[in-house]
C-alpha cells in the first residue's frame, strides 16, 4: 500500500522522447519514476554516466494522474557485470553516489551468487530478452530477500516479440517460483511512450507470472517503496561506515543498514 | 478437453459480494432508511423511471434541492479540529469531508464521518511522524504498511483542551503537517456553518451536476418474477443501460449480449442522474419521492435507484473499512415495486466487508 | 533443502506402423509436445515449457515415454498433450498420438505403474497366442515383469536418473 | 462459491448473500495507436484482440468468448465482457498487444470490475476543475 512506481525508465539523449515518457508515466498514475543509466564496463565507454538534470531537460514535471502533486523522477544506475572486477565492491564508490538507486545486472550463475550475498546494490536485474544462463538458487535468493535487495523484472521486452515475451515469462515464472513473490518489483524498461502500461495492468502480469494479486500489486508499490528505503540507508550508512573507518571501528554501517532492510 | 484443465491461477479473480435483499416498505422492521444512511460519501445516484417521458416537477425540485458541497484546496487536516469549527460545524449537525484527489491505496487519506468520527487512513512513514494510536488497517498485505487512525471529536476524551485533543492537534500540526483538497458539506446548515473554514482557503462551491436522458422502445426484463438468483443479469441490464450499451447488437460475432428473458418493450423511459458528493439524506428525500411517484403514476410499475460510493472513501457502510485492491466498488440499487416491495442489492469489492 | 516439485507422465505413443516407433528420440518427442503446447497454451505455454520440462526416457521398442513437467503447471501442459498429432525427425513426418497412462510425482511410482501394466499387456496377449512356443514365451516374459521388482535398480540407471533432484 | 444466510421473519423478507458470484467481468478499455489516422472498425478490434489472445495464450485463449458491449471508433474507447474465469486471461492478453498493423499501439484498461453498473459511477472521474 505504496504510491506506484516505476523504478526503470532507460534514459535516452533524445529529450523529447524522454519527455513523453515521463509525461504518460504520470498519466498512467506512476507516482515515482527512475531515469535508469546503463554501465558497461566491459565495453568501450568505461565512464560512469553522469545523471542529467530532469527538470533542465524537460521542463516542469506533470502531475501524476487523479492527484495535485507533480511526479517524482529519481536516477538509477544499472552496472553490467561480466566480471567480478567490474563492480566497485568499495561501499560507498563516489562514482555511484549521485544516483538514488543502485541495480546490477549479472551474467554468470556465480556473479549472481555472489551479487545476491555481498554486493551492497538495491536492485538485481533478471533480463528478459535472452535465456538466463543460470537457474535460480534458493540460498541466493533467500540471501537477497534477508539483505533487502530486491530484483526487478522488467515487461518491455516482452512487448516487442514472441521470443523475448517468453523469455520474459520463464525467467519470472523461474524467479517467482524460487522467491514466493517477495522481493520482487516489476518495472517497464519501455523505450516508447507506447511501451509503457498502467499499473493495474502490470499488476495482472504480475498474476501470469505466478503471483497473487496482492502479491502482485506489492511489486508496484510496497516492494518499491522498501527498495527506495535500502537505498537511502545504503547510501547513508555507508557514510557512517566511512566516519567510523577513521576512528577504527568496525563495520557498524553494515549492520545497521541490514537491520533497518529488515523492517522494512 | 483443453479449456478444463486451466491452471488454477489464470482463472481466479478478486473476491466481491453481493447482497441481495427483499424486503417491504410497509414492514416495520426494514432497514432500508439505516442502510441508505450508512452508506455516508456518496458519489453519483442514477434513477430508471419506465414509462416515463419527462421528470415529474415534483421530482425535479428534489434533484434541484440537493446540497451544494465546496471543495477547499490545501486544507490542514488540523482544520478539521479547529475548535470553532467543531463548535459551529461538527456539533452543530452533520459535516461529511472527504480528502479529494487521494486514493486510499496509495495515498493518505481523510475523511470526517456525519457522527462526528475522524478517520485517517495513513501508510506507515505519516503515521510514525503522527504518533497517535490507530490500528493496522484490515487490509495490509504480508507487511503492515497502512493504519487507520480513528477518533471521535465528540466524545469526551477528544474535547478541545484535552490530553487527547491537543496530542492530535500537535501532531497533525508540528509533526505531520498533513494537506489536502477536500470536498465538504454540511447539513443541514449548508454553506453558512462552514464559513470560517471556506473564507480562509481557496474553495469553490460546487452543485451537484444533474444529467437526464430520455430512452425510447427499450428492452426490459419483466421485474415482477425477479429473483435473487438473477440479481447479476438484473445489475448487468441495469449497467447497459446506464451505460447506453444498446440491445440490438447488428452482430452475434461481436455482442451476445441479450436481455434477461421474460422480457417487454418500454415505449419510453426516463433516466436521471446525480453526480458530485451527496448526503444520504438528500437520496433518502430522492426515494420517499420516488415512492410518492410510484403510487400516483399509473404506468410505470416500478422504479429503479442506483447509488455509487466514493471509491477513495476510508470507509464503506457504517464504520466498515474500504479499500481497494483493484476495483474498490461499493454501490447498491434500489428496485421499489408499485405494491410497495422492494429489492436492493448491495455490492462490494475485494477490500470491503459485508454490507450490513 | 526443498525439493523442486514434478509430475511425470507416463504415455504411449500410438503410430500406426511399428517400424515408425524406432525412428523416435527424445529430442524429436519434446519438440513436438513444446509445438502442441505451444499451438494450445501460446506463447504462455511455451514459457512454462522452458521450466523443467523434458524428456526423461523413451522406448523406442514399446513407444512409452516419461514426461516430466513442473508440478505447479503440469495440467495446463497436460491439456495440450491430445492436440499432438504428429512428431517430426529427420525430415519425416509421423502421425502419431499420445496415450496417458499414469501421472505420478516420482519415476518410481510411474514405473511400478508401467510394469503392471506391461504384465496386464502380456495376460491379454496369452490367449491370442497360435502355438505353445508363442505361450511359453509370453509366459517367461511375465515372469521377468515379476522379477524386474526385485532387479530395476540395476536395469534402468538411466530412468532413476536425477529422481530427486535438490536445489 | 456461494453462502447464504437466509432469515424468514416474514413472508417478504429475504437476504442472500452471493460471494464471488458475477458470471461476468466487464472492461473499459481504450486503444491508442501512435498514427492518430487508424480507426478500426468493431469487427476488426474484435478480432485484433482475439489474436492477442492467441498469441499468448494459444487456441485455447483465442476460444474465449468475450463480447464488445460498447464501441465508440471516434476515441476508440470499447466496454468488453468477459466470463470471470478467463479475466486474466484476457487482460493479460491486453497488455501485452504492442502493435496493430505495424503501428505500435497500447490498450489502456481505464477500469475492470464484476458490475457493469460500476463503470458508469466511478468518484475517480469527478473533476472539479
Amino acid at each position: 500500500m505504496s504510491v506506484f512506481m516505476d523504478l526503470n525508465v532507460p534514459f535516452t539523449d533524445n529529450h523529447e522522447l524522454l519527455q513523453q515518457l515521463i509525461q504518460t508515466a504520470a498519466h498512467l498514475g506512476y507516482s515515482t519514476v527512475a531515469i535508469n543509466y546503463m554501465f558497461e564496463p566491459s565495453a568501450k565507454n568505461k565512464q560512469v554516466p553522469v545523471p542529467a538534470d530532469i527538470s533542465q531537460l524537460i521542463g516542469p514535471l506533470p502531475l501524476v494522474q487523479g492527484r495535485s502533486r507533480p511526479i517524482r523522477v529519481l536516477h538509477r544506475l544499472t552496472v553490467v557485470v561480466s566480471d567480478p572486477a567490474h563492480f566497485v565492491t568499495r561501499a560507498n564508490a563516489e562514482e555511484y553516489r549521485p544516483f538514488n538507486l543502485l541495480a546490477v545486472q549479472l551474467t554468470s550463475e556465480k556473479l549472481f551468487h555472489t551479487a545476491c550475498l555481498q554486493y551492497d546494490v538495491d536492485i538485481i536485474s533478471i533480463p528478459g530478452t535472452e535465456k538466463l544462463p543460470f537457474f535460480f538458487k534458493r540460498a541466493a535468493i533467500n540471501g537477497a530477500a534477508d539483505r533487502g535487495v530486491v530484483f526487478e523484472v522488467s515487461y518491455a521486452a516482452a512487448l516487442r516479440d514472441s521470443t523475448r515475451r517468453r523469455y520474459t515469462i520463464t525467467n519470472a515464472l523461474s524467479l517467482m517460483e524460487s522467491c514466493r513473490g517477495r522481493g520482487v518489483i516489476l518495472c517497464s524498461a519501455a523505450e516508447q511512450a507506447l511501451e509503457l502500461r498502467g499499473p493495474y495492468d502490470v499488476i495482472t502480469l504480475g498474476v501470469l507470472f505466478g503471483l497473487c494479486d496482492a502479491d502482485s500489486k506489492d511489486c508496484v508499490s510496497s516492494s518499491c517503496r522498501s527498495v527506495l528505503l535500502h537505498a537511502e540507508t545504503r547510501r547513508t550508512a555507508n557514510g557512517i561506515v566511512s566516519t567510523r573507518r577513521r576512528e577504527g571501528a568496525g563495520p557498524l554501517g553494515e549492520a545497521v543498514s541490514a537491520k533497518r532492510a529488515k523492517v522494512i | 478437453d483443453a479449456t478444463q484443465h486451466r491452471s488454477e491461477e489464470l482463472t481466479q479473480t478478486p473476491r466481491h459480494l453481493l447482497v441481495c435483499e427483499r424486503s417491504s416498505f410497509q414492514d416495520e422492521k426494514n432497514r432500508l432508511s439505516t442502510q441508505v444512511e450508512m452508506l455516508h460519501f456518496n458519489y453519483k445516484v442514477s434513477v430508471l423511471l419506465p414509462e416515463c417521458s419527462s421528470a415529474p416537477s415534483q421530482l425535479d425540485s428534489v434533484l434541484n434541492s440537493f446540497t451544494s458541497f465546496y471543495l477547499i484546496k490545501n486544507l490542514p487536516v488540523h482544520e478539521l479540529l479547529d475548535q470553532h469549527f467543531l463548535q459551529t460545524a461538527v456539533f452543530q449537525g452533520c459535516v461529511y469531508a472527504l480528502s479529494y484527489r487521494t486514493r486510499i491505496d496509495e495515498d493518505n487519506c481523510v475523511a470526517l464521518m456525519p457522527n462526528g468520527r475522524l478517520l485517517l487512513s495513513l501508510d506507515k512513514d505519516s503515521f510514525e511522524l503522527l504518533g497517535f494510536e490507530g490500528k493496522p488497517s484490515r487490509f495490509n498485505h504480508r507487511v503492515k504498511s497502512r493504519f487507520v487512525v480513528s477518533v471521535d471529536l465528540t466524545s469526551s476524551c477528544m474535547a478541545p483542551g484535552g490530553s487527547g485533543y491537543l496530542r492530535l492537534v500537535s501532531g497533525l500540526k508540528s509533526r505531520l503537517n498533513l494537506q489536502m483538497d477536500f470536498l465538504l458539506l454540511h447539513h443541514p446548515g449548508g454553506g453558512a456553518s462552514l464559513q470560517s473554514l471556506l473564507s480562509r482557503y481557496a474553495s469553490s462551491e460546487h452543485r451537484p451536476t444533474i444529467s437526464q436522458c430520455r430512452l425510447s422502445d427499450l428492452s426490459c426484463p419483466v421485474l415482477e418474477s425477479c429473483d435473487p438468483s438473477d440479481a447479476h443479469s438484473l445489475l448487468e441490464w441495469l449497467g447497459a443501460v446506464d451505460a447506453d450499451i444498446s440491445w440490438d447488437s447488428s452482430c452475434d460475432f461481436v455482442s451476445t449480449l441479450v436481455c434477461p428473458e421474460p422480457k417487454m418493450t418500454l415505449s419510453s423511459a426516463l433516466r436521471v442522474s446525480v453526480c458530485g458528493f451527496l448526503t444520504p439524506q438528500d437520496i433518502q428525500r430522492l426515494i420517499s419521492e420516488l415512492r410518492c411517484y410510484l403510487e400516483q403514476s399509473r404506468l410505470g410499475s416500478w422504479v429503479s435507484l442506483t447509488v455509487h460510493g466514493f471509491v477513495d472513501s476510508p470507509v464503506s457502510w457504517g464504520a466498515n473499512e474500504h479499500g481497494v485492491l483493484k476495483g474498490g466498488e461499493n454501490l447498491y440499487t434500489l428496485l421499489m415495486h408499485h405494491d410497495g416491495t422492494y429489492h436492493l442489492h448491495l455490492a462490494t469489492g475485494a477490500y470491503d466487508s459485508c454490507p450490513p | 533443502m526443498v525439493r523442486v516439485k514434478s509430475r511425470y507422465l507416463l504415455c504411449e505413443i500410438n503410430v500406426t506402423e511399428r517400424k515408425y516407433l524406432l525412428q523416435l528420440d527424445d529430442r524429436a518427442v519434446a519438440a513436438a509436445v513444446r509445438e502442441a503446447v505451444g499451438r494450445i497454451h501460446g506463447d504462455y505455454g511455451e514459457a512454462l515449457c522452458n521450466i523443467r520440462f523434458s524428456v526423461k526416457y523413451l522406448n523406442a521398442h514399446t513407444g512409452i515415454v516419461f514426461l516430466r513437467f513442473s508440478k505447479r503447471f503440469y495440467k495446463l501442459l497436460w491439456s495440450a498433450l491430445p492436440f499432438l498429432t504428429c512428431v517430426k525427425t529427420r525430415g519425416q513426418t509421423i502421425p502419431c498420438f499420445l496415450k496417458c497412462l499414469h501421472v505420478g510425482g516420482t519415476i518410481q511410482t510411474c514405473q511400478k505403474f508401467l510394469i503392471k501394466y506391461n504384465t496386464q499387456q502380456l495376460h491379454r496377449m496369452l490367449p491370442n497366442c497360435k502355438n505353445e512356443e508363442e505361450k511359453e514365451h509370453v509366459r517367461k516374459a511375465i515372469m521377468n515383469c515379476s522379477q524386474a521388482w526385485g532387479r530395476k535398480k540395476d536395469d534402468d540407471d538411466e530412468v532413476r536418473s536425477e529422481e530427486d533432484e535438490e536445489e | 462459491m456461494r453462502n447464504t444466510d437466509e432469515k424468514e421473519e416474514t413472508s417478504v423478507y429475504r437476504r442472500v448473500v452471493l460471494k464471488n458470484s458475477s458470471p461476468y467481468h466487464y472492461m473499459r478499455v481504450c486503444l491508442v495507436v501512435d498514427d492518430q489516422r487508424i480507426r478500426p472498425s468493431v469487427v476488426e478490434l474484435k478480432n485484433f484482440i482475439i489474436t492477442g489472445l492467441r498469441t499468448l495464450h494459444g487456441q485455447a485463449g483465442a476460444a474465449i468468448n468475450f463480447d464488445v458491449l460498447k464501441y465508440e471508433e471516434d476515441s476508440l474507447t470499447a466496454i468488453l465482457r468477459i466470463y470471470s474465469r478467463g479475466l486474466v486471461k484476457l487482460w493479460s492478453s491486453l497488455t501485452l498487444i504492442s502493435s496493430y498493423e505495424n503501428h505500435n499501439c497500447a490498450f489502456r484498461v481505464n477500469q475492470v470490475s464484476p458490475y457493469l453498473l460500476a463503470l458508469t459511477g466511478n468518484s475517480r472521474d469527478l473533476q472539479l476543475d
